[in-house]
């Protein structure tokens, strides 16, 4: 295993898919199994990935493959260098296990959506666009420049379209196929004008060059306040991709897709794309850039956190509880704590797959129900989905054992660490409610769907548990789910190879003046043996420490006792939610109608942008285009004057004029006898008074 | 090669056709179509084959040595006048990076019109003929190196297509094809007062040593050729040259069209046969921008430069106000003429900026924007022949009924949308970033970019509401694709995949030419700005 | 000595000439017109005789008086043809009952 | 007053005089007569002009053609049973007063005009010298006279027997 077999062996991964889509897209209608095609094509990709994975993190543990080539040159050019843009995709630790991430929960979509989807008459082109959508992904993760990146970006925005809209005859689904994509285009207007700033200042798309020029001290625009403002820029990507706050609306309407595709969209690829972008940004985030990410993702964890509470869409739980979490990774991002978002992007992608497909079972056999009052007591019918559904809730809730737990501890101990260096200890705060709250929506769902009573007996006698093909996913998924492939000590992360050697803290490029006190190096004490540590300062080694056993603990029992006050509520009834819901009518309609955001966007941006769009038609048609026609009808009118000046004043002399000739013509016209001689006679007449003239 | 008249040969073998054409009986109607095929695939050949003869280290732009293909001789000569002395015009043609771009798009949108012409039944004979009189007029103005020949084959054009939208166009092809004739006709004046000034303002030397009077779009943007005193003469401390330049960009921009003379372009549109939006759209609006690129700038590389910022800010209105606009339209085809002001909008943006990003971009954009907006209204010729009706709310379900259709037209609206993978993508993204770079226009720039959102907000609307959704019953017999169809949509999807997975294909025929021009309009403006 | 000079000739020729004129526009029938015409043509003759004789025009003038008669006699083998017609048409040649052109 | 001048007196007399009766007698038959007095006395005049062939000619086309074909014309329009060949006039008063004015005028050029004249000399026959002209310098007018002849001839025969 060379370098370059790697790099052919990840281009090979990046474009199978590409080719099960464009085969499947294209022979579909005709070859019915060809479905088997793509999903042998993403088995291909997992066991590549695998390998790949394998011999990156062994034998090239500290290396960066990156391999490019010449895509569009602008030739010599006049006053400024050239303009040489490459492409090209980078392999790094980070790469190598996103990749293996995302092929393992697309390939086990897919295996689901085999089952799930049965019956569908877009079969085939189900899971050409699925195909489709892994392999913008895999572009995402692989890119090793900016430029390429928002080529994915935008791809992966169109395959989300495309997969979010799939039942298009529904209204709904084209209606949230349709805000997916133009949300996401707000967000990427941000990144692109960052990508620009960049260009702009390096002339170049890659990152390490970029990275390299910041850290020789080149900034864009000269200043601090220029990076800063790239950083946000870059960050409006993540906001619309990564459905943070403001942009979140998108994501609880993309819910209008096939279940598999939600779990594929929200587990681990399109919304993590906007967290692997920061991270693969994060060496050129300012602090004050990150101070900006911080808060956006404190109130993305915060606001879905609270919404999901009272939902009664099963999916929608799921949806909201996916923004919160997302809103935990920025968060992590924003405190400095980047080895920790990692960790969680990877967790999180195959507990909330499994979620999702897991209420994808549940639905399936419900018969696409999705309102959790109606459902109750599927634990008998579905065993399998039930225990698999409970143990990621488990992981998402951060019970101890679970692979939640090690990453979301990682997290809150990294925005405690932050509050007790910097003061923020709001971002701390924030994560504590929001794992509270995460505890008890999921089991409040877990209670409503598969616990108590039947609500819907006629529904409930048909449900059965799923096949093989979507419960083998399942049971994958829950597995993944689990602590021990991540760290072999259930409370410390650390000792796994993934944080202890493979994921580390990248150097950061930014100034110093424009670091995070704590980021700043000093070079003092290094602990060499932790290597996560070796770009922050001391200090924050310490207070990461410190923190480290405090969370565990609070996190815990938070977690625990947002499962007991579900339990209370919903279980045991100890209290009626309906009656404390009245009670907290404001608060409960705020959270139930998603804090009417929505509403305000459409009253707002969307009827205003249609309104001005009306606006300027008319102006367009009434004033603009009356201009055209006014002038026209101007000289229509005037020449029409004129025509009645012709006609009356000008041919009125003409006509005066004929008139006499007329009348002298009744004169003459005696004269006139049709008679040669009367003729010669006048001849003869006339040459007398000639001759007589000129005698 | 360079020295075969292949430029001739490719601007007029359409006459040639259209004589056959004229010589046959009305009844042949199958011999018409296939010749004006036959013409049209031919031209095609031949600019493939200009394509594979072209030197791409040379320049063009400013420098007579470095066109290609170059042919030039005298074409009217008019000696001993009084006053004026020699009147000599030139046949002069030849390509550069700007040009053989543009050569290849006409040949190819007017053999995919062909297709698209197919079934016209009114008077075949008359259409086919005032086709190819079209044809030559289209690409005789991208060729020709001569202003006064220039203005020829402008005005050429004018005739036939007033014909084609005036007798098989819509129900008001009337109305929409005086309007277009009179707005262009109103451009034509403009431009044809400055080029007179021109002419009276600059000479040229003869192999005798005599100075006479210069067509010569060469000579004119050589400012040593000026006179003391010509009005337009940047000796002349009294010239004229704002206000012929103002006056030249607006007959220009009339074609683009630009904000605030773009409202033929929906009408002319919306009322035209298929294949002739498709050439209007594809060829006509790029003779506009090629004209200022050609002419405007070169030639007055000192008021351009003061005007940058405006024509920057006409760009941003036009990305705008056009995004706007067609979102607020219920037809189909009224939308996509929307669509094309405000993606000429990035062309006039691209052009604002002067480096060599953003004019690479501009040019890549006018040959993606002949591309996909053909594309686009083929879609709507498609649908318009099966349903009769291009009101988008009484569509819906399309997709279910035309799957492959809907394919093709999902391909159009994202490269439409500037999706990248698509061609259109390349270009806007190379503008952006060549106007970025730009301080002058930055802001504008910036503003610009909402365009990239309204326009995903337009075209996804209109594809939600046309092929998304339940099937209309009144569709049930709408038939998908047929062959003559395929030959349309299939060439132009290619071309727009190819273009945006590998711009370089088309890229490395302009960048030469792109950074000679760069140069040339920062050399020549310093050199202006000393005389002054 | 003879005193008979041109100008006696000419107004020979004159008066004839009127008094061809006065027969031309006064007679009505058709032959009397022509003979009123050939009363012209003759007045003419004389002049052209009479100035090739005073004006030592050798013999042009004769001839050319010689090619007038030719041509009256053309003229009148014509209008006499014509006049035949007339007749045959209306059965008269009145001329000033023939004005159907007139209206 | 020599002979030659009596002689010219009388046939100016006879031409004039008979001249006057053409025109103004009623009777188409007296007026054919008075034509030929009329071209007889011309004759003359020609005779005295010294141009003997044009004289031959006048009375041989004239008086031996043109006139007899008047006369035919007259008897052939108009029925011999019926008596009344007349010819009606009109518009006298002002023809007369016209025509009298007219020569008045016409005379008083002729008289105020100073021709340029030569003596009087003995003159041989015309008619060699009409030969060589009509054959050499007027060889093409003579040819064109003679065709014109003919069609005229051709012409009126075919409208006549129509």
């Amino acid at each position: 295993m060379t370098e370059s077999v790697l790099i052919k062996l990840a281009l090979l991964i990046l474009f199978l898919p590409l080719i099960g889509f464009i085969v499947t897209l294209l022979f579909g209608k005709r070859i019915k199994w060809l479905y088997w095609f793509e999903n042998s094509i993403l088995i291909l990709a997992f066991l590549l990935s695998a390998v790949l994975a394998y011999f990156k993190l062994t034998h090239f543990t500290d290396q960066t493959l990156i391999s490019e080539f010449e895509w569009i040159n602008l030739g010599s050019i006049p006053f400024v260098k050239s303009i040489i843009i490459d492409l090209g995709i980078m392999l790094d630790n980070i790469t190598v296990l996103m990749i293996l991430t995302v092929n393992i929960v697309s390939l086990l979509v897919h295996i689901f959506s085999v089952g799930y989807m049965k019956g569908d008459k877009r079969y085939n082109r189900y899971f050409s666009y699925l195909g489709i959508f892994t392999f913008s992904m895999l572009g995402i993760v692989l890119t090793h420049n900016l430029l390429m990146m928002y080529v994915f970006w935008e791809l992966v925005g169109l395959s989300s379209y495309l997969l979010i809209g799939f039942w298009y005859e529904k209204k709904t689904a084209s209606d949230a196929a349709k805000k997916a994509f133009i949300v996401n285009r707000i967000g990427d207007i941000g990144m692109f004008l960052g990508i620009l700033t960049l260009f702009l200042t390096y002339n170049t798309f890659s990152f390490d060059k970029i990275f390299y020029q910041i850290s020789t001290g080149n900034l864009p625009f000269g200043t601090e306040f220029g990076l800063t403002v790239a950083g946000v820029l870059l960050f409006c990507g993540a906001i619309g991709k990564s459905a943070q706050f403001p942009l979140h609306v998108w994501l609880p309407d993309a819910m209008e897709g096939p279940t598999p595709v939600s779990a594929l969209i929200h587990a681990a690829t399109m919304v993590a794309a906007g967290v692997y972008f920061m991270i693969r940004v994060f060496p050129i985030l300012s602090g004050d850039a990150l101070l900006v990410i911080a808060t956006i993702g404190a109130l993305s964890a915060f606001i879905p956190a609270t919404i999901a509470v009272t939902q009664n869409d099963i999916k929608k739980v799921l949806a909201y509880s996916t923004i919160s979490q997302l809103g935990y990774m920025i968060m992590a991002i924003g405190v400095g704590a980047y080895t920790f978002a990692f960790f969680h992007l990877v967790t999180h992608a195959f507990f909330k797959a499994g979620l999702f497909l897991g209420s994808g079972s549940v639905i399936h056999s419900m018969h696409h129900e999705q309102d959790m009052t109606k459902m109750g007591g599927l634990r008998k019918k579905m065993p399998l989905t039930y225990i698999t559904f409970l143990v990621a809730s488990l992981a998402l809730s951060g019970i101890p054992f679970t692979s939640g737990f090690l990453s979301k501890d990682g997290i809150l101990a990294g925005t405690f660490a932050f509050g007790s260096l910097t003061g923020y200890w709001y971002f701390a705060a924030v994560g504590f409610i929001v794992a509270f709250l995460t505890a008890f929506y999921m089991f409040r769902a877990i209670i409503m769907t598969f616990h108590g009573k039947p609500k819907n007996k006629e529904k409930f006698e048909h449900a059965k548990e799923s096949s093989f093909v979507m419960a083998m996913p399942l049971v994958v998924l829950s597995a993944l789910s689990l602590f021990f492939w991540y760290s072999l000590n259930p409370f410390n992360p650390n000792e796994g190879k993934l944080l202890s050697s493979w994921i580390k803290t990248p150097e950061i490029s930014v100034p110093q003046s424009a670091r995070y006190e704590f980021m700043k190096t000093d070079d003092k004490i290094i602990n060499k043996e932790n290597l996560e540590e070796v770009t922050y300062s001391n200090s924050y080694t310490e207070a990461i420490h410190h923190a480290h056993y405090p969370t565990l603990f609070t996190s815990a029992s938070l977690a625990l006792l947002g499962i007991l006050f579900a339990f209370i509520f919903y279980q045991w009834k100890v209290f009626d939610p309906n009656k404390f819901a009245e009670k907290l009518k404001p608060i409960y309609l705020l959270s139930f109608n998603k804090w009417y955001f929505d509403e305000i966007y459409y009253a707002s941006f969307v009827a205003g942008t249609i309104g001005l769009s009306k606006i300027i038609s008319m102006f367009d048609n009434k004033f603009i285009d009356g201009i055209v026609n006014g002038s026209a009808l101007f000289t229509k009118n005037f020449s029409a004057f004129t025509g009645k000046f012709d006609n009356v004043v000008v041919d009125g002399l003409v006509n005066m004029m004929a008139y006499i000739s007329g009348m002298f013509g009744l004169f003459f016209r005696r004269f006139q006898t049709g008679k040669v001689q009367t003729y010669i006679l006048f001849v003869v007449f006339s040459l007398i008074i000639l001759l007589y003239i000129f005698r | 090669m360079q020295n075969f008249p292949i430029l001739s040969l490719l601007t007029f073998l359409p006459i040639v056709g259209m004589i056959f054409i004229l010589s046959l009986t009305k009844r042949q109607e199958k011999t018409i179509k296939w010749i004006t095929l036959i013409v049209t695939g031919v031209q095609l050949l031949i600019a493939i084959v200009i394509l594979f003869f072209y030197n791409f280290s040379m320049a063009g732009i400013n420098d007579p040595s470095s066109f290609q293909f170059v042919e030039k001789f005298r074409w009217i000569e008019i000696t001993g006048l009084a006053w004026v002395g020699t009147i000599k015009i030139d046949y002069f043609l030849g390509i550069d990076g700007l040009s053989v771009v543009l050569v290849l798009l006409t040949t190819i949108v007017t053999f995919i019109a062909t297709f698209a012409s197919w079934n016209i039944s009114k008077s075949i004979k008359g259409y086919f003929a005032l086709f190819l009189l079209l044809d030559t007029a289209m690409l005789g103005v991208f060729v020709s190196l001569d202003f006064f020949l220039f203005y020829v084959f402008w005005e050429l054009m004018l005739l036939p297509m007033y014909f084609l939208i005036g007798v098989w166009g819509g129900p008001r092809r009337e109305y929409a094809a005086i309007k277009f004739f009179l707005y262009t006709l109103l451009g034509s004046v403009f431009i044809l007062l400055v080029m007179i000034g021109l002419y009276f303002s600059a000479t040229e030397t003869l192999a005798n040593g005599s100075k006479v009077f210069s067509f010569n779009i060469l000579t004119l943007m050589d400012t040593a050729n000026y006179t003391t005193t010509g009005i337009l003469s940047p000796f002349n401390p009294n010239n004229l040259r704002f206000i012929a330049y103002i006056a030249l960009f607006i007959g220009f921009a009339i074609k683009i069209p630009m904000f605030p003379f773009h409202t033929w372009l929906p009408d002319a549109h919306v009322e035209a046969p298929t294949a002739i939006s498709v050439i209007l759209a594809g060829v006509l609006l790029k003779m506009g921008t090629y004209g200022i690129l050609r002419i405007s700038y070169p030639i007055f590389p000192d008021i351009t430069i003061q005007l940058l910022w405006y024509i920057g800010l006409f760009g941003m209105i036009n990305i705008i106000y056009g995004a706007l606009a067609a979102m607020a339209q219920k037809d189909f085809k009224k939308l996509i003429a929307y669509s094309s002001v405000s993606h000429m909008g990035y062309v006039l943006l691209g052009m604002a900026s002067l480096t060599t990003a953003s004019l690479s971009g501009a040019v890549l954009q006018m040959f993606n924007h002949g591309t996909i907006t053909a594309m686009l209204f083929i879609i709507v010729g498609i649908i318009y022949d099966r349903a009769h009706t291009r009101d988008m709310d009484a569509f819906g379900g399309i997709a279910n009924q035309m799957p492959i259709y809907t394919g093709f037209v999902a391909v159009a609206f994202f490269a439409a949308i500037g999706l990248p993978g698509l061609s259109g993508f390349i270009s806007e993204a190379l503008v952006f970033v060549g106007a970025f770079s730009s301080e002058l226009i930055r802001t504008i720039t910036i503003i610009s970019t909402l365009g990239i959102l309204l326009g995903a907000g337009y075209m996804l609307w209109a594809f939600q509401r046309i092929y998304f959704g339940e099937l209309n019953s009144k569709w049930k017999e709408l038939k998908d694709l047929e062959l003559r169809e395929y030959f349309m949509v299939v060439p132009l999807t290619l071309i727009i995949i190819l273009l945006g997975v590998y711009p370089s294909l088309i890229l490395q025929f302009m960048t030469t030419s792109v950074n000679a021009l760069v140069k040339f309009m920062g050399d020549a403006q310093i050199i202006i700005s000393s005389i002054n | 000595m003879i005193n008979i000079t041109l100008y006696h000739y000419l107004i020979v020729s004159s008066v004839l000439f009127c008094l061809g004129i006065f027969g031309v526009i006064t007679r009505k029938n058709a032959i009397m017109v022509l003979m009123g015409i050939e009363l012209i043509l003759n007045a003419a003759n004389i002049n052209f005789v009479a100035f090739a004789r005073y004006g030592n025009f050798g013999n042009s003038g004769q001839l050319a008086a010689l090619f007038v008669i030719i041509l009256a006699a053309a003229e009148a083998a014509i209008a006499m043809a014509i006049v035949l017609n007339i007749y045959k048409t209306f059965t008269n040649i009145n001329i000033d009952e023939i004005d159907t052109l007139k209206d | 007053m020599t002979v030659y001048d009596i002689t010219f007196y009388l046939f100016a007399l006879i031409t004039l005089g008979s001249a006057f009766f053409v025109v103004t007698i009623r009777n188409i038959v007296y007026s054919a007569f008075f034509l030929l007095f009329t071209l007889f006395g011309i004759t003359g005049l020609y005779v005295l002009l010294s141009a003997d062939f044009i004289a031959i000619v006048q009375l041989v086309v004239y008086v031996g053609g043109i006139l007899v074909l008047l006369l035919f014309g007259v008897m052939l329009t108009h029925k011999i049973t019926n008596v009344q060949i007349k010819s009606g006039t009109l518009q006298i008063i002002p023809s007369a007063i016209a025509v009298i004015v007219l020569a008045f005028a016409l005379i008083k050029i002729f008289l105020s005009t100073n021709w340029k004249t030569f003596q009087l000399t003995a003159q041989n026959s015309s008619v060699q010298g009409l030969g060589v002209l009509l054959v050499n310098q007027y060889s093409v007018v003579f040819e064109l006279l003679g065709i014109l002849l003919l069609i005229a001839l051709i012409g009126a025969a075919s409208m006549a027997r129509r």
